[in-house]
């Protein structure tokens, strides 16, 4: 039994329990900062499944959303208070979500198991041929790096125009007005 | 189902309470932390696929295994760099659901979806 | 909280910053030899301006990067990884890697992956330190707005 | 030649990533440069795709991987019929759109950032429809929705706010399962190249995780192409947007990110004629079915006229998915191939057909809303007079989407209803018709409100549109009439090569080979009877 197997079901039980909290708390900050704490988990399970690099990104990019989200949270009043539980629908998305969960267990079970990746047995897909040369051809010792930047260096191209295109985006939503004269607009007052 | 499964299984469920959140809670902040929960259960299950027992981080040191040796014990780099991505993805769609928070905030004076209706679906 | 917050707090921000530009630029730089890279260092970089703007105040921390910067920045760096993979029509098709790939471990290896590297590292500090500011400029201007 | 393929993405994104730079420029001319770089980028993409046409299959690896002996470290773009047909719709649209932005989009604030936002919508449609490599179409899909977003909220208004967060809440949801499903993929077959993932699958009995995994696809970019039950966001993001956005979201981006990728992975990588096809070729049909249907019920009752439009989009596109579903159902029965080729071919032709109209129609009611402001079919009305031009195109698109002959909606609706009754179909070829008669039904509903009738107070002093809206109008127009009356020109060029991508699906699998595969498949080559499979 591979101990670290331990590690990771401790910890994805604590992020469980932490999303659960931030599902049904009523306090938005505490919700956030649950949020957070199950994303912390997701950065330490990073570094026992042996991936570092992830570890960094994920605690770093978890701390900015976090202090983003507070800040947006704290200086706004909350008055939502889901005081009237619509219980006929939550019963019915907790049915559809059970069903999901029992079909995708089910499925899941054909998958290779945890630990037992195809990599590692016959035919171990592209990922042998990466771990094999990676660093003769490429020349960086980092793997993830030499994936990300040279072998697939077109996905991060399409990433950083992602968030290029989200924080143009976010200038976009955040104009103050978006049209310059009201003669054709359509600002809705029904 | 095996304990091979199992870690598997507690992602779907991470994946499905974050659903639960997205679907069934009427505050934007709250489906916003919906969409972050099921995010992470994604990259989770992502991770999940590369790892092998044994293995370690996919990055080599000067003078520590050969090639050979390096290859038949680390982790595989590639589910790695696509959660790198999916990550920034994650966040860059988190920036622009804040955004409209914040713009629907100012409109509505609200963070209810319920009372937030000028369009009807 | 435009005058930003206690001189206490104004100094140790003084501080840190610096370390934790440096400590993202070598991330940045090191991406490829070590855990890290351009997202990872440029957010870094990023969360070390918001720390700036958090202490500071807005209006100070304009003063110091203002926002023709943080957009040129952005758009420059996002030119830059695109140029990268341009400029491997040089030798030979797109995104090929058209520098030497250099001796392992050594920080003149991986060939373009430092470029790539830096590029985004600036693109992506510029930019979150950029969308975090207007996010917090955004809030001091709704008074303006008509209330609902 | 083949080297060249990565210009369709990074020429529009180049332009976008410098499109922000010119409101440092002086206000007028940094506008006026960034809308003629727009326009530029617009004009090369479209040439670009009409000078493909004909040469694939063509496949680019990027970033030389892999050397001669290699194997598949690297990503591929790859070219074939299908994908020329998409490149082509997607810049023709794209360029007519931008045109049409010229003076549209003067009256909004912040337009250099529309055309930095529009530049890169369009290289991630050119990226998700170039794309042969699994995570890469969710790359790239990411890109252009993203830019989606933030375009429907372009106008800040209340109403767009919340269609937006409507939208990017969905929209992450889909995208989200599209990365489970290539997790799930990618555990089974350890590749990410759509290629040889479809031979994997073809070697092996299929299991509960590849249904999974089909399962999540389907969620995922059924969400994206608004089928019911999956429909809610369209009908408000849609008619949210700037009226070229609307034109650019309805007639492409449904498409090239949602039923085109659907249909790639699902036909070329899952494989109709293997054990499961039949239950994937009866999932697509019933969501077809389902959003013919519902969309024109829900259309009828519509009285502002970007949203009818929007509930048309989902009905249309039902007829594309019910089409290109029963080609799938009667390849995975192992009916007969001239039957299927008619039914796939009917449904991509609906597809670029609806792509013209719908586009045309949106562009229509972007004119109608910026010479009057409203879009109220009440408050409109006797516009035929003060606006030829405009009235003139929308009866044109409102002929094409009822299916009126001689235009192009007519010859692709005809096609459907054939190929499907051909399947034996009958109840659904009857529902085809029923819907193609309420449309008409509807479309002389707009008709009689928008263009005819005595001028309204709003209508009376109207004035006809600017000439660049005019132009672009107009181009889709007669597209409306060529497509239709040209098509026994243009069909053996455009849409039959892109029909058979479908048809022979294990064509995609085989053609694109990496130069070697012993050294990534030894399970295959171990297994002398999966290769034979293979045609």
């Amino acid at each position: 039994m591979d101990p670290v197997l331990w590690v990771l079901l401790a910890l994805m039980a604590f992020m469980i329990i932490g999303s659960l909290i931030a599902a049904e708390t009523d306090d938005l900050l505490s919700a956030v900062v649950c949020v957070g704490a199950v994303g912390a988990g997701l950065a330490i399970i990073d570094l026992f499944l042996g991936a570092p690099d992830l570890a960094i990104t994920q605690i770093v990019v978890e701390t900015l959303s976090v202090v983003i989200l507070i800040r947006v949270v704290l200086t706004r009043k909350d008055e939502t208070h889901e005081t009237h539980k619509d219980t006929l629908l939550v019963g019915g998305v907790l049915l559809t979500l059970g069903v999901f969960l029992v079909i995708g267990a089910w499925a899941m079970t054909a998958l290779h198991p945890f630990g037992e990746p195809l990599l590692a047995g016959e035919g171990g897909g592209v990922a042998s041929d990466y771990l094999a040369r990676g660093l003769a051809e490429t020349g960086a010792a980092n793997y993830v790096t030499a994936v990300l930047l040279d072998y697939r260096a077109y996905d991060t191209l399409g990433e950083a125009t992602v968030i290029f295109v989200s924080i143009i985006g976010a200038y976009v939503i955040l104009r103050q007005k978006g049209r310059l004269h009201h003669a054709g607009g359509n600002e809705s007052h029904r | 189902m095996t304990f091979g499964t199992l870690p598997y299984v507690l992602a779907l469920v991470l994946m499905l309470i974050g659903l639960y959140v997205i679907v069934a809670k009427k505050n934007i902040i709250k489906i916003i932390l919906g969409v972050l929960i099921l995010e992470h259960s994604i990259n989770l299950f992502l991770l999940l696929q590369g790892y092998r027992h044994g293995g370690t981080a996919p990055i080599r040191a000067p003078g520590q295994l050969d090639t050979e040796a390096f290859a038949a014990t680390s982790v595989d780099p590639l589910p790695q760099a696509l959660i790198l991505t999916s990550i920034v993805i994650g966040l860059g769609c988190l920036a622009l659901m804040v955004c409209l928070a914040v713009r629907l905030y100012e409109r509505f004076g609200t963070f209810d979806i319920t009372r937030i209706r000028e369009l009807r679906g | 909280m435009p005058a930003g917050m206690s001189l206490i707090v104004k100094t140790v921000a003084r501080l840190a910053v610096s370390f934790i530009t440096v400590f993202g630029i070598y991330i940045i730089i090191y991406g490829h030899l070590t855990p890290g890279g351009g997202f990872a260092g440029g957010t870094i970089l990023a969360a070390g301006l918001v720390l700036l703007l958090l202490a500071f105040g807005r209006q100070r921390a304009r003063q110091i990067v203002t926002h023709e910067a943080v957009i040129t920045w952005d758009c420059m760096g996002a030119l830059g990884f695109a140029a990268v993979a341009v400029l491997g029509y040089v030798a030979g098709g797109f995104f090929v890697n058209f520098l030497a790939r250099g001796e392992p471990y050594h920080l003149a290896s991986g060939g373009t992956i430092v470029l790539s590297n830096s590029a985004i590292g600036a693109k992506v500090g510029a930019g979150l330190f950029g969308m975090f500011w207007a996010l917090a400029a955004f809030r001091s201007s709704r008074t303006k707005e008509e209330q609902p | 030649m083949s080297s060249l393929l990565p210009l369709f993405v990074i020429v529009p994104l180049a332009a976008g990533f410098i499109a922000p730079l010119g409101q440092f420029w002086n206000q007028t001319h940094g506008a006026r440069t960034v809308r003629a770089l727009a326009l530029l980028a617009g004009a090369c993409l479209l040439a670009g795709s009409l000078a493909l046409l004909g040469r694939g299959p063509v496949v680019c690896w990027i970033g030389g991987w892999p050397e001669p002996g290699r194997a598949t470290v690297g990503l591929s773009l790859v070219v074939d019929g299908l994908t020329e047909l998409l490149l082509v719709t997607v810049n023709t649209i794209a360029f007519l759109a931008l045109l049409y932005s010229w003076s549209y989009v003067q009256r909004f604030t912040g337009q250099v950032l529309y055309y930095c936002l529009f530049l890169i919508m369009l290289a991630g449609m050119n990226g998700v429809v170039l794309s042969g490599d699994l995570f890469n179409v969710f790359v790239f899909m990411e890109v252009a929705v993203m830019a989606s977003y933030a375009l429907v909220a372009f106008g800040v208004d209340r109403s767009e706010l919340e269609a937006s967060f409507k939208y990017i809440i969905l929209g992450s949801v889909s995208s989200l399962f599209v990365l489970l499903g290539v997790g799930l993929l990618y555990n089974l077959t350890g590749q990410l190249n759509m290629a040889l993932v479809a031979q994997h699958l073809a070697a092996r009995e299929p299991t509960p995780a590849v249904w999974l995994a089909a399962g999540c696809f389907v969620m995922g970019f059924g969400l994206k192409s608004a089928m019911v039950p999956f429909h809610a966001w369209l009908p408000d993001a849609h008619p949210s947007a700037p009226a070229p956005i609307s034109a650019m979201l309805s007639g492409v981006l449904i498409k090239a990110a949602g039923v085109y990728a659907l249909c790639r992975i699902l036909f070329n990588v899952f494989g109709m004629t293997s054990p499961t096809g039949s239950a994937y070729a009866h999932v697509l049909m019933t969501l077809g079915a389902l959003s013919m249907v519902i969309g024109v019920l829900l259309a009828i009752g519509q009285w502002d006229f970007k949203r009818l439009l929007a509930y048309h989009s989902i009905s249309q596109m039902g007829y594309v998915l019910l089409s290109i579903g029963v080609g799938g159902a009667v390849l995975a029965a192992g009916g007969s191939k001239t039957v299927a080729g008619l039914a796939v071919f009917g449904g991509l032709f609906h597809l670029v057909n609806h792509a013209v109209f719908k586009g045309l129609l949106f562009l229509c009611s972007g004119a109608v809303e910026y010479a009057t402001g409203t879009r109220d079919l009440h408050e409109l009305g006797g516009l035929k007079k003060n606006m030829p031009a405009t009235s003139g195109c929308c009866r044109v698109a409102a002929l094409a989407i009822a299916g009126v002959p001689p235009f192009n909606g007519f010859f692709s609706k005809l096609i459907i209803i054939v190929a499907v009754a051909a399947a034996g179909y009958w109840m659904l070829a009857g529902m085809a018709v029923f819907v193609s008669f309420m449309t008409l039904l509807s479309f002389v509903k707009v008709q009689r409100y928008v263009l005819e009738g005595t001028p309204a107070h709003t209508t009376a002093a109207v004035r006809e549109v600017p000439f660049p809206m005019q132009v672009a109008m107009v181009g889709l127009a007669i597209g409306c009439l060529l497509l239709g009356v040209l098509a026994p020109l243009h069909k053996d060029r455009l849409i039959t090569p892109a029909g058979r991508v479908l048809t022979d699906e294990r064509a995609y699998a085989a053609t694109f080979q990496p130069p070697t595969f012993d050294v990534t498949i030894p399970e295959i080559a171990a297994r002398p009877d999966s290769q034979e499979r293979q045609p």
